[in-house]
This record gives C-alpha cells, structure tokens and sequence, in this order.
C-alpha cells in the first residue's frame, strides 16, 4: 500500500511538474504556434499523469472510469481546440500578412 | 473556519470593485461585466456565510443557483439591447457617455 | 483547515479580486472578456471550496459555455473599432470621488457585518435539514428549489421566458453568414454533442440525491446546443412550437400546481408521498424548457446572412 | 497523503494563473485564448486532486462539465472573431 502511495504521489508531483513547466512555456516562448506546443503537453501529459496518480487511490472501478473519461474529454477538446486556433491564426496570417 | 471569512471578504471586495466600476465605465459592454461580478460578489458573500454551519445551509445555495440563471438572462438581453443601440446608432455608450464618440 | 488549503483559498481569492479589478481597467475589450470567462472557471472552484457543488456545476456549465459564448457573440457584432474602451485616466471629479466614497463605506459595512456574525450561526440550515425526509429528494438543495421554495422557481423560469421575448424584439440586425465548418469542428460537434445529452439526462437524474438537477443539466443542453449553432447556424426563430416548448416547463409546473389545489391541498405543496415524482417531473420538464430558453437567447432571432448585408 | 494534494492543486493554480499573465502580454487574441484554454485544464485538474483531498467524489462530475464544455468558448472565438488583432483590429 505504501509504494502504491508513493507511486502516486510521483505522478502527481510529474504532472504539476508539466503544468509549471507548460505555464512557463505560454510565457517564455516566442509566438502563437509555439506556445500552443508548450500548451498540449500540459493539457495531455500534466493531466494524464495526474489522472493515473489519482486513479491508484480509487475506492472502486467507476471513479478510475470517470477519471479516465475526463482525460480522454480533456484530450478531445484540448487538441481540437488547439487545431482550430492555429487553423484560425494561419488563416488570418494569409489573409492580413501579418501575425500582430 | 477561516475559509468562509477568506471567500466572503473577497466577495466584498468583488463587488465594490465592480460596483465602481459600473459607476464609473462608459462603454456598456463593460458595464453589463461589472453588473455581472457586481451579482457574482454578492453570490459569494451569501454562499461563503451558508458555509459556516456543517452541513451547509442549501436555502442560499438555492438562492444562488437562481440568481446566476436569472444573471445570464439578463446579460443576454443587455447584450442585445446594446447590439441593437450599436447598430443603430453607431456607439457602444450611453447618449450621455458620448463626448469622446 | 490545513495550511495548505489556506493557501489554496487565499491564492484563488487575491486571483479572483484581481481579475476583477484588471478586466473592469483593461481599454481591450476582448482580453477583458476572456478575464470575465476565466473569473467564471475561478468561480466555480471557490464554490467547489465553499462546498457549494450544486452552484459550482451551475456556475461552470452557464460560466463557460453560455456566457463566454454570448459575450464573444456580443463582441463581433461591434466590431475592432466598437471593442477598443478609451483608456481611463480615472480624472477625479465630484461625481467619482463621492461615488467612490460611498462605495467604500458599503464595502465597509458589509464587511463589518460579515465579520461580526456570531460564530454560532446556522442560518436555515437546521429548518431544511429537519424537512428534508418530507422533501421526496436526498440532495437538500434540489429540495430547496423543487420543493421548500418552488414558488421562486416557478417565476423564475416566467422571467427567463420574458427574456427571450425581449431579445426576439430586439434583434434586428442580420448576423452575418459564417464560413463552413471543417473536419476538425465537425467531428468535435459530432463527438461531444451526444456526451453532453447524456451528461446533462445524467445531472437531471442525479439531482434527487448528489449534486445536479435540472438547471444544470439545462445548462450543458444549451451548451451543446451553442456548439451545433458554432459550427452548422441553424435558424430558431420565433416558430409556435419553438414557443410552445420554451413555454412547457412553466406550463407543467403550474399544472401540478393547480391540480394540487384541485385535489385539496395547497398551491405547489407536495404530498410527501409523491413529492419525488412530482420533482422528476417538473424537473424534466423545466430541463427541456430552459435548454432551449438559454439557446434562444444565444441564437436570437434574425436569420444567419439573411436580409441586407452588414453594412 | 491528503495534505499533498491540497499542495499540489494549490501548485497547478498557481502556475496556470501565472500562465494568465499571456492573457494581458498578449500580443495577438490568440495568445489570450490559448492562456484561458491552460486555465480550463487547470481548474479540471484542480477539481480532480480537490475530489481526493476532500473524499468528495461528486467533485469528478464538476470536473467532467467543465472538461466536456472548455472547448465551447474556443470554437465560440474560432467562429465568431479573428484569432488576430487586438488593440488596433484585425484585417
């Protein structure tokens, strides 16, 4: 029970590491695409992992199902979501020529 | 139980803000904003003090939930009063507002 | 109350306070209006941490999907030159400075009064609780809405409905025609469309004993319905049977109402015995009727591109 | 165990506010879009350890409604603006 408890929180810890790390990527890094990169991997990593953490310290079957389930939500609308902005920003580059 | 007192000074302070604000904004879409957190601030004084007993009080839950649907309704038809004043008239200010255009 | 979540509630409440007080300065309207979508997910994680879930649900569904979309909506229609507010210099004048100071004083004076409270006090909490077993539900704040105060229910779900009267007066200006949606936003709309009907049948059933009911529920089926209109603009209108639906969950809950008069008892007090069928129902009805209330406001009430082109 | 997932939400907050600072940098809407999209996966992941720490496990249905309608805001602004321009308009 112990290692499972560790192991647990190390996922966690790895997935707040990937938050921090996609919030200093929106910052740090010089325009939209690439700050959309730095997005995704806290959206799909940081999350994932913090789901797999969480489901080690379920109490039943059905909390790890709607666990999994919010990830996989997660995972749909964050990389649509993604894909229509860039689509959106690389057609209005097109049209206008310029990024700002 | 300090979490109640947290939440709820911080709904004073939302809501003075914003009723500043409403006060003081001339452009109307941002007043229909700062009524909105104006109602927002109030919402989280009431739910912050129905958390002091345990269990919660749900009579101000209740109150809350009706008044943030009753909120979006209103925001709606504010909106659409301000897109038909724009369209009409050209300015999102009231007629009043209006010296810088 | 350890320290780290003291340190949670702190740090959501100084975010919540500041979001406010940039998005109510900032002269960009539109970051101004992601600031305002963003207090709103804020918002539902301080209900979360009042435990309030029922509001947090609410919050999160109306915050994120009906009135982010409705204010960007908003925004388009005025256009890059409408959506720019003169940076304010905030000039004291007469009128700010007692305004100001007559803010303060309300805001010290709640703040007095919140402070001063006695520690003991339940508010209604014990009243609710003791009427819960004749409530004919286990979540006590469905019994609150559904049942303790359902009067307040019923004429709110009257003033939703003046409402979409008003904004089907109002809308004149043709919306102009949007571009056709591509793979991407139409495996989205295919995809989540269906999970939020389940989701939001889910919420409905849920209310009588978890968090959930009937406007949350409501909430996420305008959501999904906002989505559909997002990618494929259909025309809503003003229809009879798209009145006859907005106006059926009002007419339901009257009707139970009434026969409960008939049968002896009194306006919109449910009989114990059948109070949790008769929440299910009005519920269900109520559900159906705000969904498409909330998606009427969005939608409005001029055709997609139709009529003269803007201007 | 609970005490670490308080921290770590108090944490995942704390970044993806920071995050929000790219909402007032800018330079293009999209850059403001993108930081309020690193909010809504924050506020799910914040929902999620919160469900743990507290053993509230309704709490997972809040975070499923606000995963299920993040995306809602974002096609709103695709459909609705142009993802460039800001201060000075767009095109």
């Amino acid at each position: 029970m112990a290692v499972l408890d560790w192991l647990s929180m190390a996922l966690v810890g790895a997935g707040t590491l990937f938050f921090i790390a996609g919030s200093i990527g929106l910052l740090r890094l010089p325009d939209v695409m690439t700050r959309l990169h730095a997005l995704t991997k806290a959206d799909n990593v940081g999350l994932g992992l913090i789901v797999l953490g969480l489901s080690l310290q379920t109490s039943g079957p059905m909390e790890v199902v709607r666990l999994l389930l919010v990830w996989a939500l997660a995972l749909l609308t964050s990389s649509c979501a993604c894909y229509l902005v860039a689509h959106a920003t690389l057609q209005a580059r097109r049209e206008t020529g310029h990024d700002s | 139980m300090t979490t109640p007192i947290v939440y709820a000074s911080a709904g004073v302070a939302m809501l003075c803000i914003a009723l500043f604000g409403f006060l003081t904004a001339r452009h109307v879409l941002r007043r229909i904003l700062a009524l909105n957190i104006v109602g927002s601030g109030v919402f989280m004084m009431l739910v912050a003090l129905a958390a002091r007993p345990d269990p919660p009080d749900p009579i101000p839950h209740a109150l809350v939930m009706t008044g943030i649907v009753v909120g979006v309704c209103v925001t709606a038809l504010a909106l659409a009063l301000l897109r038909r004043m724009f369209a009409d008239e050209g300015s999102a200010r009231l007629p009043e507002d209006r010296e810088f255009g | 109350m350890t320290a780290d979540a003291a340190a949670l509630d702190i740090l959501l409440a100084v975010l919540l306070v500041f979001l406010v007080w940039r998005l109510l300065t900032l002269s960009d309207l539109f970051k101004a209006t992601i600031l305002f979508i963003v207090f709103g997910l804020l918002l539902s994680l301080a209900w979360v941490r009042l435990r309030a879930p029922d509001v947090a649900l609410a919050e999160a569904a109306i915050g994120s999907g009906v009135t982010g979309a409705l204010v960007l909506d908003a925004l388009r229609r005025l256009g890059a030159h409408g959506a720019v507010d003169e940076a304010r210099p905030l000039r004291l004048n007469l009128a700010r400075l007692s305004g100001g100071l007559l803010v303060a004083c309300l805001g010290a004076i709640l703040l007095w009064s919140v402070l001063s409270l006695p520690a003991g006090w339940r508010g209604l909490s014990a009243e609710a609780m003791a009427a819960m077993p004749h409530s004919g539900v286990t979540n006590p704040v469905t019994a609150s809405l559904l049942n303790f105060r359902s009067h307040d229910t019923l004429l709110e779900i009257a003033v939703l409905m003046l409402a979409v009267l008003g904004v089907w007066t109002l809308d004149a200006e043709p919306k102009p025609s949007a571009e056709p949606a591509g793979p991407i936003l139409d495996l989205l709309v295919r995809i989540l469309l269906p999970l939020m009907v389940v989701v939001a049948g889910y919420l409905l059933w849920a209310g009588g004993h978890a968090p959930g009911g009937a406007f949350q529920g409501a909430a996420v089926l305008a959501a999904g319905g906002i989505l559909l209109h997002l990618a494929r603009p259909f025309y809503l209108g003003n229809h009879v049977i798209i009145r006859l639906v907005i106006g059926f969950g009002f007419a339901v809950f009257l009707a139970i109402g009434v026969m409960l008069v008939v049968g002896g008892g009194r306006f919109l007090e449910f009989p114990s015995r059948h109070a949790g069928t008769l929440i299910l129902v009005v519920e269900a009805a109520a559900t159906i009727s705000i969904a498409l209330i909330l998606l009427a406001l969005f939608v409005g009430n001029v055709r997609e591109g139709a009529g003269r082109d803007a201007p | 165990m609970t005490g670490f997932m308080m921290f770590m939400a108090a944490t995942v907050l704390a970044s993806v506010a920071l995050g929000l600072c790219r909402v007032l940098l800018g330079p293009t809407r999209a850059d403001a879009m993108l930081a309020a999209q690193l909010l809504g996966t924050g506020a799910v992941a914040v929902l999620l350890l919160l469900s743990h720490a507290t053993a509230r496990s309704h709490l997972a249905d809040v975070a499923l409604v606000v995963a299920l309608l993040a995306s809602v805001v974002s096609v709103a602004f695709v459909r609705r603006l142009k993802p460039v321009g800001g201060h000075n308009g767009g095109a």
